[in-house]
């Protein structure tokens, strides 16, 4: 499936820092559409061994603001189609996506999200309480009498996939095309020569490259000191964990804001569960027992049957997050440099259209139309995109 | 030994107590404040000192540096705010000491040393600042206390020395309380709970079913 | 044939009570002491269990808690595992993924696909768009293991938290040792152990020698007796957690241990011998037998073939035959054999021993359980030839061939292991500072070395948590090889399984590192080896050897995947424990309640949205709450507001800088709004402050925001270190305001404040007595009327709010909940923080520059708010008017331009009061001039149409808060029945 | 559950505790430009390393300073909450 190549080449076309979904898409775009083979994707660890193989697989549209809609409508396309491209399995399964509402004030933020995704033509319900009881006639509808669903937000398309197949189909379909893998090869650092890109320092021998592409998650602010350059990116840990298999009984994908739940059932059986992020800045992926604690008492809230429901293996990944909610992509300051960074807790689903947008953006060195709104310098001009609107309205 | 072995969680009781004629004050001056009219204040931040008997006993907490918690032995009830068509002379005085409010002196008060206080403290000394205590006051107590304790917030009370007179400020279901360890005449262990009223009846029901659960009993708390 | 023995004082059963209980709808019965797996084998049931992916016959293998394919389905409940669960009177037990049974499970037929089932199979198959979804539906109910019940209720369970010097893991001699020698040094010592007594394995064994047996039983009498130990059997350790908070699961209840120092005993799990049929019932570790046959009396089988690359194997074959269980032979994987006095003792008992062997084929019986075992000579390199292989009958196959260290909590707490080759076993190499690891898990196998070792680590254990010191030596590692390097035996046929529970065969995990999945990780991730139940804890090992071999390195090159918590899979009920939630009930909580309060929640506080009358509907109640405000008087709880107070010289200087607006000038007695913006000049909270004195304010914040509010001040004042002491009052004062054109007459005779206006002036504050309390009197306008916040101490609120009701109740007083209060404050065009605003929102877009001093030297956004300003705004919040009256939008639907989003609907009312449907929006501000024609898009697409208009919606000249008017309307006729 | 020792209130598990984030020290709001400032008020250091950091005591309402190591978790020192100030000293917060 994967060559393994015994050295790194002294020069290529182009570098990509990070062998996750990301950047093994965006090396498989620019091979397969971009016709740029010369590339390298160096991987401190293994393939997809980072946020690839840790998230909760949720893939979904249903965003607030036009640019994330249209950016993340284009993503859940290209996903329908990816099982075919890579000849691959990707187990990309369409389960459908509640979104409760426990107070009216979330409802308000449904009936929002609802509005927007509709009229880019993305399907998303504001649905009654009536509605959800329908759905899934199992949930106990006053969550133990503390948060009572008042509706949702349902999104027809909420899909789940087997993540670490996305990075072995990208790496698969990239090594095909003559892309080198690196594994066990750590940046250590980024060569500058008047203001633009020259090459690439790592621990298996230096590099020539005008072009690099970072694409490394939660290790991007230390990316970035290499070139003195500073974002709003913060790391915090998420936590996740998974229960034993069970034979099947939930289909959609359900979250709840206020109980900080997200779950879904796997095609093997186990649920897969998140909540919220941890709340202080680390670069570690200890778990926590206050995590698997607080995430099995709200999931007992929706879900009391549960109760005997054994927890097998909790995990934990770093969120590169930022002040909007909304990633950093696109070309910086330093020429030849580009970004894929601020993914927080929301780069799964994005990893196809980001394999595309910043392939194209590495290729032409100008931003793709569908990622100018998240780009480096709207901290600097105070533009903000509104995802955080959709975070602090109802909170 | 074994789980089995240790005292059965029978002897456990959860009180909740009378409202006590009580003020706080904190700000620069505070301390001598205080001393000034008479009540003694801890020197270390998070312990407590009492001082008198019966109703005129004294228990004074300082919390953090500059902070302070007096809370009179004698029954607030009799000054009690809830039937406000009580004499208003009375209340008069009673809402001064916990409002901490200008208000006229008033005839015919026989003021306990904590309402003097708060009256002379209702008149704004400089560096002196009232903060208003309406706090919800439980009693818990018996063998098993800690057992209970245990169960409901993380603190590892039972390793705690009563004569070292701490003051603990720590979270107990999800709530912020202060705790005073307090050694019982039987030898066993005795805490005093406070939190703010708003938290109470959930704060009781919460520990009173626990309580109960381990076969003890209730005295002013419904579950 | 597996079959019960005779009675012996060392079993774990209490033959004098019988249980019944029903297994696959078939009668049983069992003693007390019995777990399920061992009732069921001593029954001489032939297999237990199907596999999860071929589903083939399983049967028991280690009876340590990882028998991960004999999971049953007990009153209920799914995945239970039978080796570690007590038999119970009555159980009803059913095998799990099965299709028709466990006998004639139709799923049996996958196991004849295997050949053409490689690993990862369904990562090639079926993934065209129009096949994946019938194929996943059938995917997804062949996988999954037990079923849950969707109306099993809720448990709540206890929980607690417990707190030692020394937390032991493990009371086998090494945990004993360790914890008697802590205690004996004066820790408080905490003794946790998985199965139901302590001892360890070698307990109550006949072939073990006497004197060891006795020190045992003495070091356990000593540790069951010690006041300073507190023994937890029948309880693991679920996970590790930073500083020493071990997360134990004692069945009933989850205890969350805080050790100062923690000693790991916990020993080894033995591995499986790879070779086809390897999984067949029948074929069982050397150590899962002996429990069964020491504690429960179960013999294994009446023939037993032991596979052998150790010396555990030849005790093994010492205590079956102390227990006259017969052993065919001994088949030595190992060209030297074992030269011992226990292999001697052996061979004089008979038993043939081959050396040199290994095990090629298990051969199964008519009822599916093993009948012979084909054995072949195995060279130097590992490879047997199948040509000279000959048939050893038996009943049981017993394999004794290594181990592997239970080193997942020591991973968990950071420890490092390297691989001694020697031993063949991963032993502790860097322990993190506190943590100790002692006894088989570190090396050391023979029972006075592990006694010794576990000495020494509960000596430093204890010396860690500041008692003693250590001074013991440390104890050498064994220099015999308990695990062989290589227990895996190729097959053309394969089935020669290395992870029982996802059914992984060896050319499986070959196939996988062919396909480039060449590392530990890697390999894990697409093999799914040790991803099951059992985690692992008997694949992982041969997986690693397997992975090593087919790279060519030494096992000390590759990595070991990481261990994470649970160590055995923990029900979601002892995590979840009691389920505490905060419920927060304002002082007026139960005058609500008595009045008819239909609640909300509003964060952890509950308030009444309305108040329920019989013969009214909500909309008639909320409209009558509205209507007895603006044309008579309302009352209603605010008491949810934070309240804040500040003190000192330098309160105004403080709140201005964390206000927008100017509050160091504003006058004694008088009152103001505030916005509080962040950093970047976004709103985050909005509120009224009093000035109480020169050198005190009193002021309000969001119900939201309170908290929050109140501990970022605390920073700033700790940060600014200004002349000013905060104090939290929110819960402590009550707070209500009372409300209409008749407020102030029917207030006036509660209180000694003068109301009248020249002393009481629109927007004052004065300090005096209601209705006998002292109180705080806010004369305020949020809901457009004349009227009054009234704040008093908690204890004094149910007597005023009854004093006023009392009053108002001929004057067509209702008490009014938050719908009302929304309506009336958006008829007054006030916005609400939170919704009207969101988290980008600016005092510019907000329309509240009145609010904001920009000519202060400094507040927190202000420098902010310039850069802003010089920018035009994205979006400006505005008055809007339905024209259609027949229909109304509903909050958060869309401005329509252009066919573009251009705004959307922030707050909308049908406006009784004003004979319209107002609103809020927030437009693009070439749309926000008044008059401005708009389309919003309602439900179904509807397009309605909308207009711009100013606000205040109502009494925009606010005459109301004007004495005259006040008294012109309080002389309406009553419009609604007292 | 990781243990902060608060200079008021003792060892106390981190659940007892509000993070505040990093101790940021302000370019002068009146002389610096808008660069600096929007830098100031978005950027942040996002790399591991030991960093002065605002914690509270939730119960006691006690804020104070830690100086921890954000990438092995380890408080190395605490210091009362003035030890800010110097920290943040020309902060546009007031000073």
């Amino acid at each position: 499936m994967f060559t393994r190549h015994e050295s790194l080449k002294s020069s290529y076309d182009v570098v990509i820092i990070g062998a996750g979904g990301h950047g093994l898409a965006a090396a498989y775009y620019l091979a397969r559409d971009h016709g740029i083979h010369d590339v390298a994707v160096l991987e401190k660890g293994y393939i997809g061994g980072g946020n690839t193989g840790r998230n909760t697989t949720i893939i979904r549209s249903n965003y607030l603001t036009p640019e994330g809609v249209q950016f993340y409508d284009e993503s859940v396309r290209l996903w329908q189609d990816l099982s075919s491209d890579f000849d691959l399995n990707l187990f990309y399964s369409t389960r459908g996506h509640f979104t409760l509402a426990h107070t009216d004030a979330a409802m308000r933020t449904m009936r929002w999200r609802a509005a927007v995704n509709k009229h880019f033509g993305v399907r998303s319900e504001a649905v009654d309480a009536a509605f959800v009881k329908r759905a899934l006639p199992m949930i106990d509808m006053e969550c133990g009498g503390h948060a009572p669903i008042q509706g949702a937000l349902f999104h027809e398309p909420g899909a789940i996939a087997r993540h670490d197949a996305v990075a072995w189909g990208y790496g698969r379909g990239a090594d095909r095309r003559g892309v080198e893998i690196h594994q066990q090869t750590e940046v250590t650092g980024i060569r500058v020569a008047g203001g633009r890109v020259t090459g690439v320092e790592t621990t298996r021998g230096s590099i020539a490259t005008p072009r690099v592409l970072c694409a490394v998650a939660g290790y991007t602010p230390r990316i970035l000191d290499m070139l003195d350059l500073h974002t709003p990116i913060y790391i915090h840990p998420l936590q996740a964990m998974v229960s034993e298999p069970v034979k099947p009984w939930l289909d959609p994908i359900i979250v709840s804001g206020s109980l900080h739940v997200y779950v879904s059932q796997t095609a093997r059986g186990e649920l897969v569960m998140g909540a919220s992020l941890d709340p202080y800045e680390l670069h570690q992926t200890r778990s926590t027992l206050d995590f698997a604690e607080g995430l099995s008492a709200h999931m007992l809230e929706l879900f009391p049957f549960l109760s005997e429901v054994k927890v097998n293996r909790q995990w934990a990944g770093l969120s590169d997050m930022t002040p909007d909610f909304a990633p950093i992509m696109g070309t910086t300051p330093v020429e030849g440099f580009f970004l894929d960074a601020g993914w927080g807790t929301w780069g799964f689903k994005a990893t196809p259209v980001c394999g595309k947008t910043m392939s194209h953006t590495v290729a032409t060195g100008r931003n793709h139309p569908l990622i100018e709104g998240f780009t480096m310098n709207r901290f600097a001009e105070y533009r903000l995109t509104g995802e955080k609107g959709a975070a602090s309205v109802g909170h | 030994m074994s789980a089995s072995d240790r005292p059965a969680a029978s002897a456990v009781a959860l009180e909740r107590l009378p409202p006590r004629e009580r003020f706080g004050c904190k700000g620069p001056r505070a301390a001598d404040w205080l001393a000034a009219h008479g009540i003694l204040t801890p020197s270390r931040a998070n312990t407590w000192t009492v001082s008198g008997e019966g109703d005129s006993e004294l228990l004074v907490a300082r919390l953090g540096a500059a902070e302070f918690f007096v809370e009179s032995a004698a029954d607030g009830r009799r000054r009690s705010h809830t039937d406000s068509r009580a004499d208003a002379a009375v209340d008069a005085a009673v809402d001064a000491a916990v409002d901490g409010v200008v208000d006229a002196a008033v005839d015919g008060v026989v003021d306990g040393v904590v309402t003097a206080a708060a009256r002379k403290l209702a008149t704004h000394p400089a560096g002196v600042y009232p903060v208003l205590r309406e706090d919800w006051c439980l009693a818990l107590s018996g063998a098993a206390c800690d057992d209970v304790l245990v169960q409901v917030c993380n603190l590892q009370f039972a390793a705690l020395d009563p004569a070292e007179r701490p003051v603990i400020m720590t979270l107990m279901v999800g709530v912020a309380v202060l705790v005073v360890p307090q050694a019982a005449a039987d030898g066993t262990r005795c805490y005093r709970i406070w939190c703010d009223p708003t938290f109470g009846v959930y704060l009781s029901e919460t520990l009173g079913a626990i309580v109960l659960e381990s076969g003890g009993k209730l005295t002013g708390v419904s579950v | 044939m597996m079959r019960r023995l005779e009675p012996h004082p060392g079993e774990w059963l209490d033959r004098s009570a019988r249980l019944h209980f029903r297994f696959e709808g078939r009668d049983y019965t069992g003693f007390a002491g019995d777990t399920i797996s061992s009732a069921l084998a001593a029954a001489g049931v032939p297999y237990l269990g199907r596999s999860f992916k071929y589903h083939r016959a399983r049967s028991i293998w280690s009876f340590a808690n990882h028998d991960s394919n004999v999971l049953f389905q007990v009153d209920g409940v799914p995945n239970v595992r039978g080796d570690v669960t007590p038999l119970r009177d009555a159980m009803q037990i059913h095998a799990i993924n099965t299709f028709g049974g466990l006998t004639h499970d139709k799923a049996r037929i996958l196991g004849r696909f295997a050949p053409w089932l490689p690993v990862g199979f369904y990562y090639k198959a079926f993934h065209s768009k129009r096949w994946f979804p019938r194929w996943e539906r059938m995917f997804r109910s062949l996988t999954g293991l037990g079923t849950v019940k969707l109306d099993a209720a809720r448990e709540p369970t206890p929980k607690r938290y417990g707190f030692c010097d020394v937390l032991v893991i493990g009371a086998g001699p090494t945990g004993l040792a360790a914890a008697d020698e802590a205690a004996r040094l004066g820790a408080r010592v905490a003794l946790v152990e998985e199965s139901f007594r302590i001892g360890g394995s070698a307990r109550g064994r006949l072939a073990v020698a006497s004197e060891e047996q006795q020190s045992l039983q003495s070091l356990i009498d000593k540790v069951q007796n010690s006041p300073a130990i507190d023994v937890l059997p029948a309880t693991f350790a679920a996970g590790y957690y930073a500083d020493h908070w071990v997360a134990l699961d004692e069945g009933v209840r989850l205890t969350k241990m805080r050790a100062r120092a923690v000693v790991f005993a916990t020993g080894v799990i033995e591995q499986p011998a790879v070779f086809r049929n390897n999984d067949l019932p029948g074929v069982m570790a050397a150590s899962g037998a002996l429990r069964l046959l020491s504690r429960y009396r179960v013999a294994p089988g009446s023939r037993v073939v032991i596979v052998a690359a150790n010396l555990e194997a030849y005790a093994a074959c010492l205590e079956l035959h102390a227990h006259g269980i017969a052993v065919a032979a001994i088949v030595d994987l190992r060209p030297e054999g074992e030269d011992d006095a226990t292999a001697r003792t052996c061979a004089a008992l008979g038993v043939r021993i081959v050396p040199a062997h290994a095990p090629y084929e298990a051969v199964s019986g008519s009822d599916g359980r093993v009948r012979a075992l084909d054995i072949a000579p195995l060279d130097a390199g590992g490879r047997v030839d199948a040509r000279r292989r000959q048939r050893l009958d038996c009943d049981c196959v017993l394999t004794s061939i290594g181990w592997a260290p239970a080193a997942q909590l020591l991973l968990q707490a950071g420890a490092t292991l390297r691989f001694d080759s020697g031993l063949q076993q991963f032993v502790p190499d860097t322990l993190p500072p506190g943590l100790f690891a002692a006894g088989r898990l570190n090396g050391i196998y023979e029972f006075p070395e592990r006694c010794a070792d576990g000495r020494y680590a509960g000596a430093a254990a204890a010396a860690h948590a500041g008692f003693g010191a250590v001074a013991h030596a440390r104890v050498p590692r064994t220099t015999r090889r308990p695990s062989h390097a290589f227990p895996i035996i190729d097959h053309p046929q394969a089935q020669n399984f290395v992870d029982f529970d996802e059914d992984l065969q060896v050319k499986d995990l070959e196939n996988a590192v062919q396909e480039g999945f060449d590392s530990s990780e890697l390999l894990k991730r697409f093999s799914t080896v040790g991803m099951g139940p059992s985690q692992g804890k008997h694949s992982n090992m041969n997986a690693l050897r397997i992975l090593a071999r087919a790279r060519g390195l030494p096992i000390e090159a590759l990595g070991l995947t990481t261990a994470r918590p649970m160590y055995h899979p923990v029900p979601m009920k002892l995590l979840a424990g009691r389920g505490f939630e905060v419920l927060r009930r304002t002082p007026l909580d139960a005058e609500h309640a008595a009045l008819g309060a239909v609640w909300m929640p509003a964060g952890h506080w509950r308030r009444p949205e309305y108040y329920a009358r019989s013969g009214e509907t909500r909309a008639d109640s909320i409209a009558a709450e509205v209507r007895a405000v603006r044309e008579r008087v309302g009352l209603i709880d605010v008491g949810t507001l934070g309240k804040i107070e500040i003190y000192g010289p330098q309160a105004g200087e403080f709140l201005d800088r964390v206000y927008a607006g100017n509050f160091a000038r504003l006058r004694v007695g008088m009152t103001r709004y505030g916005l509080m913006l962040d950093e970047s000049g976004v709103i985050v909270d909005d509120g009224v402050v009093a000035r109480l004195r020169e050198d005190a304010y009193y002021f309000t914040t969001t119900t939201s925001g309170a908290a929050t509010v109140f501990r970022e001040l605390l920073r700033l004042n700790a940060l600014w270190g200004l002349d000013c002491a905060l104090v939290n009052v929110t819960g402590h004062r009550a707070a209500v305001n009372f409300a209409g054109p008749a407020s102030r007459a029917l207030l006036q005779d509660l209180t000694d404040v003068d109301l009248g206006e020249a002393a009481f002036p629109y927007l004052g504050v004065r300090e005096g007595r209601v209705a006998g309390a002292t109180a705080r009197l806010l004369r305020v306008g949020f809901v457009g009327e004349w009227g009054y916040e009234i704040h008093v101490a908690a204890s004094a609120a149910a007597g005023v709010w009854r004093a006023l009701l009392a009053a108002g109740s001929d004057q067509g007083l209702r008490p009014f909940g938050v719908e009302a209060q929304r309506a009336l404050r958006l008829e007054k065009g006030h916005l609400i923080v939170g919704q009207d605003t969101d988290g980008l929102t600016d005092p510019i877009q907000a329309n509240a520059l009145w609010a904001v001093d920009t000519q202060k030297p400094f507040f927190i956004g202000q420098r902010s708010l310039k850069i802003l300003e010089r920018r035009p705004p994205r979006q400006v919040l505005t008055g809007i008017e339905i024209l259609d009256a027949t229909r109304m939008p509903k909050e958060c639907h869309l401005i329509i331009d252009g066919g573009a989003i251009r705004g959307r609907v922030t707050s909308i009312v049908r406006s009784q009061t004003l004979g319209r449907t107002i609103g809020l929006a927030m437009l693009a501000p070439e749309l926000a001039a008044p008059g401005t024609a708009l389309t919003i898009r309602i439900e179904a697409g509807a397009m309605l149409a909308a207009r711009v208009v100013p606000t205040p919606f109502y009494d925009p000249k606010n005459t109301r808060q004007k004495v005259q008017a006040a008294a012109a309307l309080s002389s309406v006729p009553l419009a609604v029945s007292p | 559950m990781k243990i902060l020792v608060c200079p008021l209130n003792g060892a106390r598990p981190v659940s007892e505790f509000a993070y505040g984030g990093e101790v940021r020290r302000s370019p002068n709001p009146d002389t610096c430009s808008d660069a600096e400032w929007s830098a100031y008020v978005f950027n942040r250091s996002g790399s591991p390393g030991v960093k002065f950091e605002w914690w509270c005591h939730i119960a006691s309402g006690f804020w104070f300073i830690a100086e921890r190591d954000t990438a092995r978790d380890l408080v190395i020192a605490t210091h009362p909450a003035e030890t800010a100030r110097r920290l943040a000293t020309a902060t546009g917060d007031g000073s």
